[in-house]
Protein backbone atom coordinates (compact mmCIF):
# COMPACT_ATOMS: atom_id res chain seq x y z
CA UNK A 1 0.00 0.00 0.00
CA UNK A 2 1.40 3.38 -1.06
CA UNK A 3 0.30 6.42 0.90
CA UNK A 4 -0.37 9.30 -1.22
CA UNK A 5 -1.67 12.74 -0.86
CA UNK A 6 -4.61 13.87 -2.82
CA UNK A 7 -5.69 17.81 -3.30
CA UNK A 8 -9.13 18.25 -4.98
CA UNK A 9 -9.43 22.40 -6.96
CA UNK A 10 -12.92 23.84 -8.13
CA UNK A 11 -15.79 22.00 -8.70
CA UNK A 12 -13.91 18.44 -7.88
CA UNK A 13 -13.37 19.93 -4.63
CA UNK A 14 -16.83 21.07 -3.98
CA UNK A 15 -18.19 17.41 -4.98
CA UNK A 16 -15.77 16.00 -3.18
CA UNK A 17 -16.70 17.72 -0.79
CA UNK A 18 -12.72 18.35 0.97
CA UNK A 19 -9.69 20.28 -0.30
CA UNK A 20 -7.43 17.18 0.68
CA UNK A 21 -6.85 13.87 1.57
CA UNK A 22 -4.18 11.33 2.16
CA UNK A 23 -4.94 7.84 0.93
CA UNK A 24 -3.21 4.16 1.02
CA UNK A 25 -3.58 3.16 -2.68
CA UNK A 26 -4.18 -0.65 -3.26
CA UNK A 27 -1.40 -2.44 -5.36
CA UNK A 28 -3.83 -2.34 -8.00
CA UNK A 29 -3.83 1.35 -8.41
CA UNK A 30 -1.19 1.45 -10.77
CA UNK A 31 -2.01 4.76 -13.20
CA UNK A 32 -3.91 8.08 -12.78
CA UNK A 33 -6.72 6.67 -14.86
CA UNK A 34 -6.96 3.86 -11.99
CA UNK A 35 -6.77 6.07 -9.42
CA UNK A 36 -10.18 7.60 -10.71
CA UNK A 37 -11.44 4.51 -11.00
CA UNK A 38 -10.76 2.95 -7.34
CA UNK A 39 -11.83 6.69 -6.12
CA UNK A 40 -15.72 6.24 -7.74
CA UNK A 41 -15.84 3.21 -5.56
CA UNK A 42 -15.16 5.22 -2.15
CA UNK A 43 -18.25 6.81 -2.30
CA UNK A 44 -21.35 8.63 -4.00
CA UNK A 45 -19.62 12.45 -3.75
CA UNK A 46 -16.71 10.94 -5.36
CA UNK A 47 -18.42 9.24 -7.74
CA UNK A 48 -20.38 12.36 -8.54
CA UNK A 49 -17.11 14.12 -8.79
CA UNK A 50 -15.33 12.15 -11.27
CA UNK A 51 -18.58 11.24 -13.62
CA UNK A 52 -16.75 12.21 -16.52
CA UNK A 53 -13.49 10.80 -16.39
CA UNK A 54 -12.29 12.47 -19.42
CA UNK A 55 -12.00 16.07 -18.17
CA UNK A 56 -10.69 15.48 -15.22
CA UNK A 57 -6.87 16.70 -15.83
CA UNK A 58 -4.58 15.33 -13.16
CA UNK A 59 -1.47 16.96 -11.80
CA UNK A 60 1.29 14.27 -10.34
CA UNK A 61 4.07 16.26 -7.91
CA UNK A 62 2.52 19.09 -9.37
CA UNK A 63 2.83 18.50 -13.44
CA UNK A 64 -0.02 17.71 -15.42
CA UNK A 65 -0.35 14.14 -16.20
CA UNK A 66 -1.81 12.29 -18.80
CA UNK A 67 -4.06 9.34 -17.32
CA UNK A 68 -1.92 6.48 -18.20
CA UNK A 69 1.01 8.44 -16.17
CA UNK A 70 1.87 5.62 -13.53
CA UNK A 71 1.85 6.82 -10.01
CA UNK A 72 4.61 4.72 -8.54
CA UNK A 73 7.10 7.22 -6.18
CA UNK A 74 4.47 10.24 -6.20
CA UNK A 75 3.88 12.26 -3.59
CA UNK A 76 1.10 14.66 -4.40
CA UNK A 77 -1.68 14.19 -6.61
CA UNK A 78 -4.54 16.68 -7.69
CA UNK A 79 -7.77 16.38 -9.32
CA UNK A 80 -9.54 19.41 -10.99
CA UNK A 81 -11.16 20.38 -14.12
CA UNK A 82 -10.28 22.13 -16.95
CA UNK A 83 -7.92 25.45 -16.33
CA UNK A 84 -10.32 28.61 -16.95
CA UNK A 85 -7.60 31.40 -15.84
CA UNK A 86 -6.05 33.80 -17.26
CA UNK B 1 18.80 33.59 -24.60
CA UNK B 2 20.85 33.17 -22.04
CA UNK B 3 20.58 35.36 -19.05
CA UNK B 4 16.87 36.22 -19.83
CA UNK B 5 14.89 37.34 -16.68
CA UNK B 6 11.46 35.21 -16.14
CA UNK B 7 9.81 36.87 -13.39
CA UNK B 8 6.30 35.07 -12.27
CA UNK B 9 4.35 35.89 -9.60
CA UNK B 10 0.73 34.69 -7.97
CA UNK B 11 -1.12 37.18 -5.37
CA UNK B 12 -4.01 38.37 -4.02
CA UNK B 13 -3.04 42.22 -4.55
CA UNK B 14 -3.24 43.59 -7.69
CA UNK B 15 -0.18 44.49 -10.11
CA UNK B 16 1.74 47.79 -11.13
CA UNK B 17 2.23 47.41 -14.98
CA UNK B 18 4.47 50.61 -14.73
CA UNK B 19 6.58 49.23 -12.40
CA UNK B 20 6.66 45.46 -14.16
CA UNK B 21 8.15 47.43 -17.33
CA UNK B 22 10.67 49.82 -15.38
CA UNK B 23 12.21 46.45 -13.67
CA UNK B 24 12.70 44.63 -16.78
CA UNK B 25 13.79 47.93 -19.38
CA UNK B 26 15.62 49.91 -16.42
CA UNK B 27 19.39 48.82 -17.29
CA UNK B 28 19.19 46.96 -20.63
CA UNK B 29 19.30 49.44 -23.28
CA UNK B 30 19.06 46.78 -25.89
CA UNK B 31 15.77 46.21 -26.00
CA UNK B 32 13.72 47.52 -29.16
CA UNK B 33 10.05 46.10 -27.90
CA UNK B 34 7.74 45.50 -25.23
CA UNK B 35 4.47 44.10 -25.17
CA UNK B 36 2.08 44.17 -21.95
CA UNK B 37 -1.02 42.16 -21.93
CA UNK B 38 -3.58 42.86 -19.03
CA UNK B 39 -6.38 40.67 -18.42
CA UNK B 40 -9.44 42.08 -16.66
CA UNK B 41 -12.80 41.08 -15.35
CA UNK B 42 -15.98 42.33 -17.29
CA UNK B 43 -18.91 42.82 -15.99
CA UNK B 44 -20.91 40.18 -18.19
CA UNK B 45 -23.58 43.24 -19.09
CA UNK B 46 -24.07 44.21 -15.20
CA UNK B 47 -25.00 41.22 -14.38
CA UNK B 48 -21.64 40.18 -12.62
CA UNK B 49 -20.80 41.02 -9.05
CA UNK B 50 -17.14 39.71 -8.77
CA UNK B 51 -15.23 36.43 -9.88
CA UNK B 52 -13.46 34.57 -7.36
CA UNK B 53 -10.54 32.74 -8.47
CA UNK B 54 -9.10 29.60 -7.16
CA UNK B 55 -5.81 28.57 -7.78
CA UNK B 56 -3.16 25.41 -7.31
CA UNK B 57 -0.70 27.32 -4.71
CA UNK B 58 2.74 25.85 -5.85
CA UNK B 59 1.74 24.26 -9.07
CA UNK B 60 0.39 27.57 -10.15
CA UNK B 61 3.95 29.70 -9.99
CA UNK B 62 5.99 26.32 -11.46
CA UNK B 63 3.47 26.10 -14.50
CA UNK B 64 3.37 30.10 -15.85
CA UNK B 65 7.25 29.70 -15.04
CA UNK B 66 7.38 26.51 -17.74
CA UNK B 67 5.35 28.57 -19.78
CA UNK B 68 7.60 31.63 -19.59
CA UNK B 69 10.35 30.08 -20.12
CA UNK B 70 9.34 28.08 -22.80
CA UNK B 71 8.26 31.34 -24.49
CA UNK B 72 11.56 32.93 -23.36
CA UNK B 73 13.69 30.09 -25.51
CA UNK B 74 11.12 29.91 -28.20
CA UNK B 75 10.90 33.55 -28.99
CA UNK B 76 14.50 34.53 -27.83
CA UNK B 77 12.88 36.98 -25.51
CA UNK B 78 15.20 39.40 -23.68
CA UNK B 79 12.25 39.04 -20.48
CA UNK B 80 9.26 37.74 -19.55
CA UNK B 81 6.81 38.44 -16.66
CA UNK B 82 3.79 37.28 -15.80
CA UNK B 83 1.55 37.98 -12.83
CA UNK B 84 -1.69 35.97 -12.16
CA UNK B 85 -4.12 37.45 -8.96
CA UNK B 86 -6.47 35.03 -7.56
CA UNK B 87 -9.48 35.54 -4.40
CA UNK B 88 -12.37 37.79 -5.12
CA UNK B 89 -11.89 40.49 -8.56
CA UNK B 90 -14.46 42.86 -9.37
CA UNK B 91 -15.22 43.93 -12.60
CA UNK B 92 -13.14 46.43 -13.99
CA UNK B 93 -10.29 45.18 -11.84
CA UNK B 94 -7.17 43.42 -13.33
CA UNK B 95 -6.76 39.27 -13.50
CA UNK B 96 -3.64 38.53 -15.32
CA UNK B 97 -0.51 40.40 -16.79
CA UNK B 98 2.12 39.60 -19.37
CA UNK B 99 5.19 41.30 -20.11
CA UNK B 100 7.63 40.66 -22.70
CA UNK B 101 11.02 42.38 -23.79
CA UNK B 102 12.56 42.00 -27.45
CA UNK B 103 14.99 43.80 -29.80
CA UNK B 104 12.53 43.38 -32.36
CA UNK B 105 8.37 43.86 -32.01
CA UNK B 106 7.42 40.28 -33.70
CA UNK B 107 8.72 38.26 -30.97
CA UNK B 108 7.61 40.82 -28.28
CA UNK B 109 3.91 40.18 -29.67
CA UNK B 110 4.25 36.85 -30.28
CA UNK B 111 5.87 35.90 -26.64
CA UNK B 112 2.90 37.63 -25.08
CA UNK B 113 0.40 35.73 -26.78
CA UNK B 114 1.70 32.45 -26.59
CA UNK B 115 1.81 33.04 -22.51
CA UNK B 116 -1.31 33.87 -22.64
CA UNK B 117 -2.28 31.07 -24.52
CA UNK B 118 -0.89 28.82 -22.43
CA UNK B 119 -1.57 30.27 -19.24
CA UNK B 120 -5.58 29.89 -20.36
CA UNK B 121 -5.22 26.41 -20.41
CA UNK B 122 -2.06 24.85 -18.60
CA UNK B 123 -1.92 27.45 -15.12
CA UNK B 124 -4.01 25.71 -12.30
CA UNK B 125 -6.63 28.78 -11.93
CA UNK B 126 -10.82 28.03 -11.82
CA UNK B 127 -13.11 31.05 -11.67
CA UNK B 128 -16.25 31.47 -10.50
CA UNK B 129 -18.87 33.81 -11.14
CA UNK B 130 -20.55 35.86 -8.38
CA UNK B 131 -24.05 37.22 -9.93
CA UNK B 132 -25.18 40.81 -8.82
CA UNK B 133 -28.45 38.93 -7.65
CA UNK B 134 -26.75 36.94 -5.12
CA UNK B 135 -26.21 34.20 -6.65
CA UNK B 136 -22.92 32.12 -7.45
CA UNK B 137 -23.29 31.37 -11.02
CA UNK B 138 -20.95 29.21 -11.06
CA UNK B 139 -18.01 27.73 -12.29
CA UNK B 140 -16.54 29.21 -15.17
CA UNK B 141 -16.31 26.00 -18.43
CA UNK B 142 -13.58 25.87 -20.63
CA UNK B 143 -13.66 26.95 -23.89
CA UNK B 144 -12.71 24.81 -26.92
CA UNK B 145 -11.63 28.01 -28.38
CA UNK B 146 -9.02 28.72 -25.73
CA UNK B 147 -7.35 24.81 -26.30
CA UNK B 148 -7.28 25.88 -30.44
CA UNK B 149 -5.61 29.02 -29.62
CA UNK B 150 -3.13 26.80 -27.67
CA UNK B 151 -2.91 24.35 -30.81
CA UNK B 152 -1.90 26.69 -33.10
CA UNK B 153 1.92 26.96 -31.54
CA UNK B 154 1.84 23.18 -31.84
CA UNK B 155 0.79 23.11 -35.54
CA UNK B 156 3.73 22.58 -38.42
CA UNK C 1 -17.52 49.33 -32.74
CA UNK C 2 -19.75 52.17 -32.45
CA UNK C 3 -18.36 54.87 -29.98
CA UNK C 4 -14.96 53.16 -30.28
CA UNK C 5 -11.97 56.00 -28.83
CA UNK C 6 -9.67 56.67 -30.85
CA UNK C 7 -6.19 58.61 -29.58
CA UNK C 8 -3.78 60.09 -30.95
CA UNK C 9 -0.81 61.98 -30.38
CA UNK C 10 2.34 63.00 -31.67
CA UNK C 11 4.55 64.82 -29.71
CA UNK C 12 8.48 65.78 -28.08
CA UNK C 13 8.03 64.49 -24.73
CA UNK C 14 7.69 61.01 -23.23
CA UNK C 15 4.38 59.29 -22.36
CA UNK C 16 2.79 57.85 -19.41
CA UNK C 17 1.86 54.23 -20.32
CA UNK C 18 -0.31 53.95 -17.33
CA UNK C 19 -2.13 56.98 -17.43
CA UNK C 20 -3.00 55.89 -21.09
CA UNK C 21 -3.94 52.45 -19.85
CA UNK C 22 -6.66 54.23 -17.22
CA UNK C 23 -7.59 56.56 -19.24
CA UNK C 24 -8.88 53.51 -21.71
CA UNK C 25 -10.67 51.77 -18.52
CA UNK C 26 -11.43 53.82 -16.44
CA UNK C 27 -15.22 53.87 -17.32
CA UNK C 28 -15.75 50.82 -18.92
CA UNK C 29 -16.19 47.34 -17.24
CA UNK C 30 -16.99 45.35 -20.83
CA UNK C 31 -12.76 45.67 -21.42
CA UNK C 32 -11.42 42.46 -20.99
CA UNK C 33 -8.37 42.29 -22.62
CA UNK C 34 -5.46 45.45 -22.59
CA UNK C 35 -2.16 45.16 -25.08
CA UNK C 36 0.20 47.75 -25.48
CA UNK C 37 3.47 48.26 -27.48
CA UNK C 38 6.15 50.41 -26.82
CA UNK C 39 8.90 50.77 -29.14
CA UNK C 40 12.18 51.72 -28.04
CA UNK C 41 15.55 53.12 -28.96
CA UNK C 42 18.09 50.56 -28.95
CA UNK C 43 21.51 51.79 -28.38
CA UNK C 44 22.74 48.93 -30.97
CA UNK C 45 25.61 47.48 -29.29
CA UNK C 46 26.60 50.37 -27.78
CA UNK C 47 27.61 53.04 -30.72
CA UNK C 48 24.39 55.03 -30.95
CA UNK C 49 24.40 57.98 -28.71
CA UNK C 50 21.16 59.21 -30.01
CA UNK C 51 18.07 58.47 -32.73
CA UNK C 52 16.46 61.87 -34.33
CA UNK C 53 13.19 61.56 -35.71
CA UNK C 54 11.59 63.90 -38.31
CA UNK C 55 8.13 63.82 -38.94
CA UNK C 56 5.44 65.26 -41.31
CA UNK C 57 3.41 67.58 -39.01
CA UNK C 58 -0.70 67.11 -39.84
CA UNK C 59 0.11 64.01 -42.01
CA UNK C 60 1.73 62.10 -39.09
CA UNK C 61 -1.18 62.87 -36.84
CA UNK C 62 -3.92 62.18 -39.62
CA UNK C 63 -1.92 58.97 -40.81
CA UNK C 64 -1.84 57.64 -37.62
CA UNK C 65 -5.55 57.96 -36.81
CA UNK C 66 -6.59 57.14 -40.21
CA UNK C 67 -4.48 53.60 -39.49
CA UNK C 68 -6.12 53.13 -35.78
CA UNK C 69 -9.50 53.43 -37.04
CA UNK C 70 -8.90 50.73 -39.44
CA UNK C 71 -7.67 48.50 -36.57
CA UNK C 72 -10.54 49.57 -34.38
CA UNK C 73 -13.09 48.93 -37.25
CA UNK C 74 -11.27 45.55 -38.32
CA UNK C 75 -10.86 43.82 -35.07
CA UNK C 76 -13.67 45.83 -33.33
CA UNK C 77 -11.57 47.12 -30.74
CA UNK C 78 -13.14 49.38 -28.16
CA UNK C 79 -10.31 51.84 -28.15
CA UNK C 80 -6.93 52.68 -29.59
CA UNK C 81 -4.67 55.08 -28.78
CA UNK C 82 -1.10 55.86 -30.48
CA UNK C 83 1.43 58.26 -29.95
CA UNK C 84 4.55 58.51 -31.67
CA UNK C 85 7.39 61.10 -30.23
CA UNK C 86 9.51 62.92 -32.53
CA UNK C 87 13.07 64.96 -32.29
CA UNK C 88 16.07 63.55 -30.48
CA UNK C 89 15.41 59.82 -28.45
CA UNK C 90 18.63 58.64 -26.72
CA UNK C 91 18.99 54.72 -26.01
CA UNK C 92 16.46 53.23 -23.88
CA UNK C 93 13.78 55.73 -24.71
CA UNK C 94 10.41 55.77 -25.57
CA UNK C 95 9.85 56.32 -29.35
CA UNK C 96 6.23 55.20 -29.92
CA UNK C 97 3.38 53.44 -28.05
CA UNK C 98 0.13 51.57 -29.29
CA UNK C 99 -2.71 50.97 -26.25
CA UNK C 100 -5.59 48.65 -27.56
CA UNK C 101 -8.57 47.23 -25.61
CA UNK C 102 -11.20 44.34 -26.69
CA UNK C 103 -13.74 42.17 -24.88
CA UNK C 104 -11.06 39.50 -26.22
CA UNK C 105 -7.21 38.91 -25.86
CA UNK C 106 -6.89 37.60 -29.75
CA UNK C 107 -8.64 40.82 -30.94
CA UNK C 108 -6.48 43.20 -28.68
CA UNK C 109 -3.14 41.64 -29.31
CA UNK C 110 -4.03 41.71 -33.74
CA UNK C 111 -5.26 45.44 -33.49
CA UNK C 112 -1.79 46.50 -31.95
CA UNK C 113 0.03 44.02 -34.45
CA UNK C 114 -1.84 45.55 -37.27
CA UNK C 115 -1.36 49.59 -35.82
CA UNK C 116 2.32 48.81 -35.46
CA UNK C 117 2.73 47.74 -38.99
CA UNK C 118 1.47 50.31 -40.46
CA UNK C 119 2.29 53.03 -38.34
CA UNK C 120 5.80 51.08 -39.51
CA UNK C 121 5.27 51.47 -43.40
CA UNK C 122 2.97 54.37 -43.58
CA UNK C 123 2.92 56.67 -41.09
CA UNK C 124 5.44 59.77 -41.95
CA UNK C 125 8.60 59.37 -39.54
CA UNK C 126 11.86 58.78 -40.42
CA UNK C 127 15.10 57.98 -38.40
CA UNK C 128 18.12 59.27 -38.44
CA UNK C 129 21.29 57.91 -36.28
CA UNK C 130 23.53 59.71 -34.51
CA UNK C 131 27.00 57.49 -33.37
CA UNK C 132 28.63 57.98 -30.14
CA UNK C 133 31.74 58.83 -32.20
CA UNK C 134 29.71 62.41 -33.11
CA UNK C 135 29.17 61.10 -36.31
CA UNK C 136 25.66 61.64 -37.77
CA UNK C 137 25.56 57.89 -39.29
CA UNK C 138 22.78 58.58 -41.27
CA UNK C 139 19.18 58.02 -42.23
CA UNK C 140 17.91 54.73 -41.51
CA UNK C 141 16.65 52.63 -44.71
CA UNK C 142 13.10 50.77 -44.92
CA UNK C 143 13.18 47.35 -44.31
CA UNK C 144 11.49 44.86 -46.76
CA UNK C 145 10.70 42.89 -43.81
CA UNK C 146 8.46 45.57 -42.41
CA UNK C 147 6.72 45.57 -45.90
CA UNK C 148 6.14 41.77 -45.86
CA UNK C 149 4.57 42.47 -41.73
CA UNK C 150 2.12 44.59 -43.44
CA UNK C 151 1.33 42.67 -46.77
CA UNK C 152 -0.20 39.73 -44.40
CA UNK C 153 -2.76 41.71 -43.39
CA UNK C 154 -3.87 41.81 -46.53
CA UNK C 155 -3.69 38.39 -47.90
CA UNK C 156 -6.80 36.56 -48.49
CA UNK D 1 0.14 77.22 -64.54
CA UNK D 2 -1.31 75.72 -61.04
CA UNK D 3 0.66 76.72 -58.17
CA UNK D 4 1.40 74.92 -55.26
CA UNK D 5 3.28 74.20 -52.17
CA UNK D 6 6.22 71.36 -52.06
CA UNK D 7 7.34 70.51 -48.77
CA UNK D 8 9.80 67.63 -48.45
CA UNK D 9 11.35 65.50 -45.49
CA UNK D 10 13.95 63.17 -44.69
CA UNK D 11 17.06 63.06 -46.97
CA UNK D 12 15.00 64.40 -50.07
CA UNK D 13 14.76 67.98 -47.90
CA UNK D 14 18.60 67.46 -47.29
CA UNK D 15 19.46 66.56 -50.65
CA UNK D 16 16.98 69.62 -51.94
CA UNK D 17 18.36 71.65 -50.05
CA UNK D 18 15.45 73.57 -48.64
CA UNK D 19 12.23 71.87 -46.31
CA UNK D 20 9.84 73.68 -48.58
CA UNK D 21 8.86 75.68 -51.44
CA UNK D 22 5.98 76.92 -53.54
CA UNK D 23 6.07 76.21 -57.39
CA UNK D 24 4.41 77.17 -60.49
CA UNK D 25 3.58 74.18 -62.04
CA UNK D 26 3.70 74.07 -65.54
CA UNK D 27 0.57 72.42 -67.76
CA UNK D 28 1.98 69.42 -68.52
CA UNK D 29 2.60 68.15 -65.09
CA UNK D 30 -0.37 66.17 -65.33
CA UNK D 31 0.74 63.62 -62.83
CA UNK D 32 2.86 62.67 -59.74
CA UNK D 33 5.25 61.30 -61.78
CA UNK D 34 5.41 63.59 -63.86
CA UNK D 35 6.36 66.36 -60.92
CA UNK D 36 8.94 64.13 -60.15
CA UNK D 37 10.43 64.02 -63.56
CA UNK D 38 9.73 68.33 -64.06
CA UNK D 39 12.20 68.67 -60.70
CA UNK D 40 14.75 66.53 -61.46
CA UNK D 41 15.07 69.70 -64.52
CA UNK D 42 15.23 72.23 -61.99
CA UNK D 43 19.43 71.38 -61.58
CA UNK D 44 21.51 69.19 -59.76
CA UNK D 45 20.37 69.14 -56.50
CA UNK D 46 16.98 67.76 -57.62
CA UNK D 47 18.58 64.82 -59.37
CA UNK D 48 20.47 63.52 -57.01
CA UNK D 49 17.61 64.43 -54.68
CA UNK D 50 14.81 61.81 -56.87
CA UNK D 51 17.13 59.80 -58.80
CA UNK D 52 15.55 56.63 -57.50
CA UNK D 53 12.21 58.06 -58.56
CA UNK D 54 10.67 54.76 -57.90
CA UNK D 55 11.49 54.53 -54.26
CA UNK D 56 10.08 58.30 -53.83
CA UNK D 57 7.20 58.56 -51.82
CA UNK D 58 4.38 61.42 -52.58
CA UNK D 59 1.60 62.84 -50.40
CA UNK D 60 -1.47 64.94 -51.89
CA UNK D 61 -3.01 67.21 -49.16
CA UNK D 62 -1.26 65.11 -46.46
CA UNK D 63 -2.63 61.55 -48.06
CA UNK D 64 -0.21 58.70 -49.82
CA UNK D 65 -0.68 58.46 -53.27
CA UNK D 66 0.30 56.54 -56.31
CA UNK D 67 2.89 57.99 -58.79
CA UNK D 68 0.61 57.78 -61.01
CA UNK D 69 -2.07 60.29 -59.23
CA UNK D 70 -3.35 63.15 -61.07
CA UNK D 71 -2.37 66.36 -59.32
CA UNK D 72 -5.34 68.69 -60.25
CA UNK D 73 -6.67 70.66 -57.35
CA UNK D 74 -4.11 69.64 -55.25
CA UNK D 75 -2.91 72.42 -52.74
CA UNK D 76 -0.01 70.46 -50.93
CA UNK D 77 2.06 67.86 -51.92
CA UNK D 78 5.02 66.21 -49.81
CA UNK D 79 8.15 63.52 -52.00
CA UNK D 80 10.18 62.19 -48.98
CA UNK D 81 11.72 58.42 -48.80
CA UNK D 82 10.48 55.61 -47.64
CA UNK D 83 9.23 55.66 -43.62
CA UNK D 84 11.30 54.62 -40.88
CA UNK D 85 8.90 55.26 -37.98
CA UNK D 86 7.77 52.76 -35.40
Amino acid sequence: MASVDLVYFAWVRERIGKAEETLDLPASVVTAGDLLKYLKMLGEEYETALEHENVIRVAFNQEHVDHREPIAGVREIALFPPMTGG
Amino acid sequence: MSGAAVRVRVQREDFDLAAEIRTISGDCHEIGAIVTFSGLCRDEGGTLDALELEHYPGMAEAEISRICNEAVKRFQLQAATAIHRYGRIAPGENIVLVVTASPHRQAAFDGANFIMDFLKTAAPFWKKEHGIDGSAGGWVSAKDADDSARDRWTKS
